[in-house]
């Protein structure tokens, strides 16, 4: 038996979870590109470090970015894979396919690529993994042919993404997925040619159980919400308190607010609609019977990113409610506000949330022309440390 | 071929729906979770989806892909999607197709599950199959240890959702930070500077503005920068930025984990996770030590917290100081904050658990 | 008169104890309310001892010491004590002698209150009467706000104690930085350089230093510094080190008004304080902008709050968005930090009340 | 009738709260110091601002702090106020005096001072309240002759206050009393002489209700405690339950860690010993029910202190339990450490806390050779920017 060139690999194989080196073994099988790709794994596993040199600056005719460059640190030992660049092809909104359009996928990859891919990245794109340069033209024609185009990198709106919204699921309170086929649409100057400080993302979540981890991943989330009342069915809460539901315990003493009281006599629920502030809780444990209100929108917020450089950001809310009906009009035109300011005063590699850190909340407000409310934030600042106007004083 | 088009974007979702989703796009009423991996969505006309959930690799052939296609061509009418967390959807119109399409998933040795109180598909990024900054692996974490909790996410049997993060990198692509369970690499020692590469390479002033914790400083003789070690906490921030300050080393590089985050608004606002185990070592193929870590915290939650409650709501409720305790795991001086808000996290209250 | 003695300290308070206090030191069992500004303290002995608390103004003449003494003298055999909110304690040994002393006080125009769930004496600082660095006075508000709020000081009925602080800058020397309410003296114009006596009088780098937001750079061409007036949030902490930076301005200096804060461990860590109103006028004598403001916020919360809930507690169970609400007060630019820690009190979630 | 000069202030004599103004006009019959006092301070309310200068450097001999210099602006219209000093006097323990000693006080400033006075400061000296400077020395004279020495100021230890504690508090864990008067009378020299970059203070509170405020005033709190478990006694449980206490609702519900439970039934509360974490809540609502255990000590925390510069801390916790028995070594050794550090690292004008937070906790905790626990913070640290020691790594 022939000795394996992969034996620390060759372990992941096995075990119930699917194995990502049994994929890359038949990517390799077709491509060349694949297998040194694999072999250079296994060197990083013998040798547990990283085997690729940083990026160069490569890509496709008219673009700015959507190819990430990368170069083998071993091309002798690995030649085919001295180039081995990504392509990030921005998926369809809410990551739906039909088979045809993922079969053109593949078929172009196998033409142009090494076979492997990611589906997906997670900034949402299809990750075409590893090409060598004289390929990458080629690749774009292709998939532009096919109706396919690439997404964002560098500093540049970022590959938008959406959930799953409206398309399956009954919490949407708004169109995620128009909302970033649109989003996307408008704004492909920003998203294909960088020219900013930094990265811009932008996801969307139809509720705020944000299945997109909007809050947390993207320096605008938008997500969809409620201006009105929660809807009770009361016969459906009936049927729930006749299921293994524990309401009391599970749903109402859970409320944050404690807006909810249950009436376990007459099986009804009810909600001080005043004080909901719209956490989705009581709705996810008994979706048959509560749903959001009907005056819907979303909830904006700003500034959220990972920690690289002054550590992580959850986004801060910057209009607590706002109708989102196509074409989005008033969203867009804060966007370009807001991008026009950062660009004016945002240093290299700075997010726009580390500028509003930087210059303060109040001159960001200032310059998109958004009024303080309360809402923006938990509490008020501690410290008695604010500034005025030279129009607010004697 | 003509010249290719450009910004056309991506192609129009509404070409990809499946017919029943198109009709009831917007009127969905309400949903059960009809056994792990499955769910069935019914609208206001009374229609109804099935959608099946398949854990993804994300790392996959284009023959995998070619494979998903050919079953959704016969049970799904050619439909299917990923979820955010790289899941695979099989969305069945036709009722009488679930359970067979189910049967031939098991027998092709595709998982179903990752939908409510389960372990879903771990997010995570590049490692060193693709990218220069890569502190360890993602993929060979991510199998070692979803081998290890695979009843996890084939069940519906732990007190809340749990969703597992990773990131090869501080750079932190896997978006960990608010995860209730984080797997991130981290380097241990200071990049080293090549003077030489460094001032033909790098613009010095970004190199210097890169770092978090102002330990760059000119170096006019060598026309390059000068690290103080002391200050270094090896982000390699400095290393994004230029390539003359390689920061991987093989025998100190490794693996942090993070617990408690959430992002979702239920009940609790959105949490940052935070650190619970400085470093373990890189460890490959199958990073044992990762692998029981994560393990141990995972039962030590599923046997504590009460119904309902997310890993970071059931260690607020606890407290810290217990969740150190009931898991073994040693509190060190790594664990104290000294960053920015580092004061914020002191406890400035004498009431606390022994 | 012989060389004084130095470094004797401060008497010994055991000198000062009353008998009955020196004999059951330490051993006190439990106490009784008996009604406002009155306590009855029982030692396991069986012994007790009676409090009757009255009102202090804090800045008191000799004459007034020494009244207080007399009446010591009469009911208490001559021990009294001082609270750390400078109210007055008359420790009665003698249950015999407690009815009598609180006649003689009420006859006498003292006030008797301040325990339990009452608001208690204002702490508060020098302001006009002595200190250089103030922007309001203390002593006048503190008198005509007290004026207004007596029944609470004297009568036990609000959800829980409230107590009062002001300090007359942002040196807060009344501590009101954790206060249920606490009044702030605060300047709204930078410092005035006065760049002759500057390079006099001060340490150009210790002034640079002293700016927490860095509006103070260097002046060389007038060896004095220069204030970037847009940096600069009127704190004062230069004018503390340098006398050449005068901050003080009748026209705009005034009044903040911050609540929420609280220093017990009872339910609830301590809290800090927060900006409710940035700025009422200085208008002496009576300062009625800021009575009405006080009383406002105080009467909301009395009607509001639930039994046993301090301020803060109330405040944050209802949510800032509703305090502002119930209040009138008005939301405005200057509530939303901006100062080091910021971004942690920035909303990250998308609930909150309307 | 003649017209009076303080018009202003006259209107602050009127209302039921105890006037100051009343008690400047006393000290004004008898002292034309307090009389000029007065003038000064009409005038501030006249023209809405200070009139006093920046205060220069006055004392007594052998020290270096307990006098504030304080020197009118207006010296010609108010020549007796030239020069105001004020004198800060050492209270003793827990603000407890008899008549004689506070007679002696005020005859001393009769003799030497305008006539007014603070009682307290809010540091908790007495505060005596303006005199010129040649009176200083005779006046310290005299207080050191009747056993009184004055406070602290500018960088130094601060006079140190305590809670009225054993000596009229059933929930004192500690001798606060004493320790307040050992601390000052061992520390004379650090109270005397300032020599550090800035002030220091201590606040000593017999337990968790805090009742001087040590953990938002002073740089180390020491607060009373226990270590382990509250002793409740069932027959005053009784009684309560049969008074018009709410048990469950006003007590149990309210325990922050739901470490409390009732029994109706049985009139029986039961607390999980390691659930509790001390923080007197329901020790405060049923006094004669329940009380601390009897394993007493203190925690004690470190920083806290008022805004100026880098915000506002609240006290951190240090030593989670330690035993406070007399001389209290450890802890002054601990407080020799801790000075050393903060002399040798801290700038000028910077309180430890501040120091603390500018090199870290970490490396305070190392240099004062304390052990982190994970009492010592709410929560790790959320971002990964943390350091390893050469020690630690290969
Ligand atoms: C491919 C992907 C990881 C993956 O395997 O899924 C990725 C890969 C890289 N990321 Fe990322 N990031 C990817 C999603 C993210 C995310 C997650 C997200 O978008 O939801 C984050 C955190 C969210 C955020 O943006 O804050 C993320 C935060 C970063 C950062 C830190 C940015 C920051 O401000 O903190 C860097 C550093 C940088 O920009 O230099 C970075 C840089 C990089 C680079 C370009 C490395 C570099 O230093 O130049 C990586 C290229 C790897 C390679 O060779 O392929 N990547 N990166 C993800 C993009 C795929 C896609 O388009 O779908
Ligand atoms: C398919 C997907 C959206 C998509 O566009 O792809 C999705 C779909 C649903 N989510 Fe989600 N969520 C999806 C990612 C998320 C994420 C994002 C993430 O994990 O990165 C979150 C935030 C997680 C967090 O907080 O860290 C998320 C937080 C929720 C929650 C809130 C749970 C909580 O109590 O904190 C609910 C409500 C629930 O489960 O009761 C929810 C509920 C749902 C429901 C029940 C909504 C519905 O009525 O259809 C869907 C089926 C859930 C299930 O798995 O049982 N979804 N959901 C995502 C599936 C990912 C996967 O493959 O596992
Ligand atoms: C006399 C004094 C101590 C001293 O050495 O001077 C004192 C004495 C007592 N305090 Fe206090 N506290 C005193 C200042 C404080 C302070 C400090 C302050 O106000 O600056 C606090 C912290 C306040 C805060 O959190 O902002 C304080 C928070 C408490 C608490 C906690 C209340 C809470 O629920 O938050 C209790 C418990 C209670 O009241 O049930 C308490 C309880 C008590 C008891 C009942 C203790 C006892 O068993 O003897 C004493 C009588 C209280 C009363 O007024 O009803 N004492 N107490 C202080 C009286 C000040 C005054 O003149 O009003
Ligand atoms: C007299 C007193 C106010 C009062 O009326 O009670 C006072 C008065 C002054 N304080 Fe204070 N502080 C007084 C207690 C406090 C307290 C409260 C406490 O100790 O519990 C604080 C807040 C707690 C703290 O220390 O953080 C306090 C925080 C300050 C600060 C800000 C220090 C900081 O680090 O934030 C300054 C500014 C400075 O040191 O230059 C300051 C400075 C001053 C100066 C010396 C003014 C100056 O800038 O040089 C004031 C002299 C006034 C005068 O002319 O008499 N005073 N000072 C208090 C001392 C009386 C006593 O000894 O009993
Ligand atoms: S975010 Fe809300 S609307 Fe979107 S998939 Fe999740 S639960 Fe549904
Ligand atoms: S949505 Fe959340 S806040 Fe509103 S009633 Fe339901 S559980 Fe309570
Ligand atoms: S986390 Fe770091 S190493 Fe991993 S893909 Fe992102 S940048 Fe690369
Ligand atoms: S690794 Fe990070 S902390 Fe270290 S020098 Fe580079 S940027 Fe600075
Ligand atoms: S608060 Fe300011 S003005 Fe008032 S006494 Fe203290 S230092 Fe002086
Ligand atoms: S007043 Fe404060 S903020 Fe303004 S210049 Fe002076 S120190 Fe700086
Ligand atoms: S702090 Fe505790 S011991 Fe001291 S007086 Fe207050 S309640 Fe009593
Ligand atoms: S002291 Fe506080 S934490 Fe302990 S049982 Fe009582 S209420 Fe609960």
């Amino acid at each position: 038996m022939e000795e394996s060139k992969t034996p620390l690999l060759d372990q992941l194989e096995s075990g119930p979870w699917p194995s990502f080196v049994k994929e890359m073994k038949r990517a390799a099988k077709k491509s060349p590109m694949a297998k040194d790709a694999l072999g250079q794994l296994e060197l990083s596993y013998t040798e547990k470090r990283v085997h690729w040199k940083h990026g160069g600056i490569v890509g496709v005719r008219g673009y700015g970015g959507g190819v990430i460059g990368r170069y083998s640190d071993a091309p002798e030992q690995f030649p085919e894979v001295r180039d081995f660049h990504t392509m990030r092809v921005n998926q369809p909104s809410g990551w739906f396919y039909n088979t045809a359009s993922l079969r053109t996928l593949c078929d172009i990859w196998e033409k142009y690529g090494s076979g492997l891919t990611n589906f997906h990245g997670s900034t949402g794109d299809v990750i075409l993994l590893g090409t060598v340069t004289p390929n990458l033209q080629p690749a774009f024609d292709a998939l532009s042919e096919a109706g396919f185009d690439l997404g964002g990198s560098g500093s540049a709106l970022r590959t938008p993404s959406a959930c799953v919204g409206p398309a399956r699921c009954e919490y949407a309170c708004i169109d995620t997925l128009d909302i970033c086929n649109d989003f996307t649409q408008t704004f492909q100057n920003e998203l294909h040619r960088p020219m900013w400080p930094y990265k811009f993302k932008i996801k969307v979540s139809g509720c705020p159980n944000d299945c997109v981890a909007s809050i947390a991943r993207s320096d605008m989330p938008i997500i969809g919400t409620w201006r009105d009342t929660l809807r009770i069915d009361q016969a459906e809460v009936k049927h729930y308190a006749n299921s293994d539901l524990n309401i009391r315990g599970a749903v109402v003493a859970k409320c944050p607010t404690k807006a909810l009281s249950y009436d376990a006599t007459k099986m009804e629920l009810s909600v001080q609609p005043e004080e909901c502030i719209r956490c989705m809780h009581c709705i996810n444990m008994m979706p048959k019977a509560i749903r959001p209100g009907v005056e819907k929108g979303a909830t904006i917020l700003i500034g959220g990113k990972a920690p690289i450089v002054k550590g992580a950001y959850l986004s801060w809310v910057l209009i607590p409610f706002i109708k989102m009906e196509p074409p989005y009009q008033e969203l867009k035109d804060l966007l370009a506000k807001m991008w026009d300011w950062w660009d004016e005063n945002g240093k290299t590699r700075e997010r726009i949330g580390e500028l509003i850190d930087r210059l303060g909340m109040g001159a960001f407000l200032k310059a998109v022309e958004l009024k303080p409310v309360s809402q923006m934030v938990f509490r008020p600042r501690s410290n008695p440390y604010y500034f005025w106007s030279p129009d607010e004083i004697n | 071929m003509a010249i290719a088009k450009t910004d056309i974007g991506p192609p129009d979702f509404r070409q990809m729906l499946p017919p029943v989703i198109t009709k009831n796009y917007g009127s969905w009423k309400y949903h059960e979770n009809l056994k792990p991996g499955v769910l069935k969505h019914v609208a206001e006309s009374g229609d109804a989806i099935y959608t099946v959930r398949v854990a993804g690799s994300r790392l996959v052939s284009i023959d995998f892909i070619r494979d998903i296609a050919d079953i959704a061509d016969k049970y799904c009418g050619g439909h299917l999607r990923f979820t955010s967390r790289h899941n695979i959807e099989f969305l069945v119109s036709d009722a009488a197709m679930v359970e067979p399409l189910i049967d031939e998933l098991k027998q092709k040795g595709y998982l179903i599950g990752g939908t409510n109180n389960a372990i879903s598909n771990v997010v995570h990024t590049q490692g060193w199959v693709h990218c220069h900054s890569a502190a360890t692996d993602a993929s060979g974490i991510v199998k070692s240890v979803m081998d290890e909790l695979v009843p996890y996410f084939t069940s519906e049997s732990l007190p809340a959702k749990l969703r597992i993060s990773l990131a090869c990198c501080l750079n932190m692509c896997g978006a960990v930070h608010c995860s209730d369970l984080a797997i991130v690499g981290i380097h241990r020692k200071p990049p080293k500077v090549d003077h030489e590469r460094l001032g033909k390479m790098c613009e010095i002033p970004t190199v210097i503005a890169s770092c978090p914790t102002a330990a760059i400083r000119p170096n006019p003789k060598e026309k390059s920068v000068t690290i103080n070690e002391d200050r270094c906490m090896y982000c390699g921030n400095c290393f994004s930025v230029c390539p003359a300050l390689p920061i991987a080393d093989a025998l100190n590089d490794g693996v942090a984990i993070f617990v408690g985050g959430k992002v979702s608004n239920a009940r609790t606002a959105p949490m940052f996770s935070r650190l619970a185990i400085p470093y373990l070592p890189n460890t490959p193929p199958r990073w044992p030590e990762v692998v029981s870590a994560v393990k141990n915290i995972v039962e030590v939650y599923a046997k504590n917290a009460h119904k309902g409650e997310r890993m970071g709501e059931w260690i607020e409720r606890i407290s810290w100081e217990r969740f150190f305790e009931l898991t073994g795991i040693p509190f060190t001086d790594k664990h104290i904050d000294d960053f920015t808000h580092a004061t914020t996290t002191f406890r400035t209250t004498p009431t606390f658990k022994w």
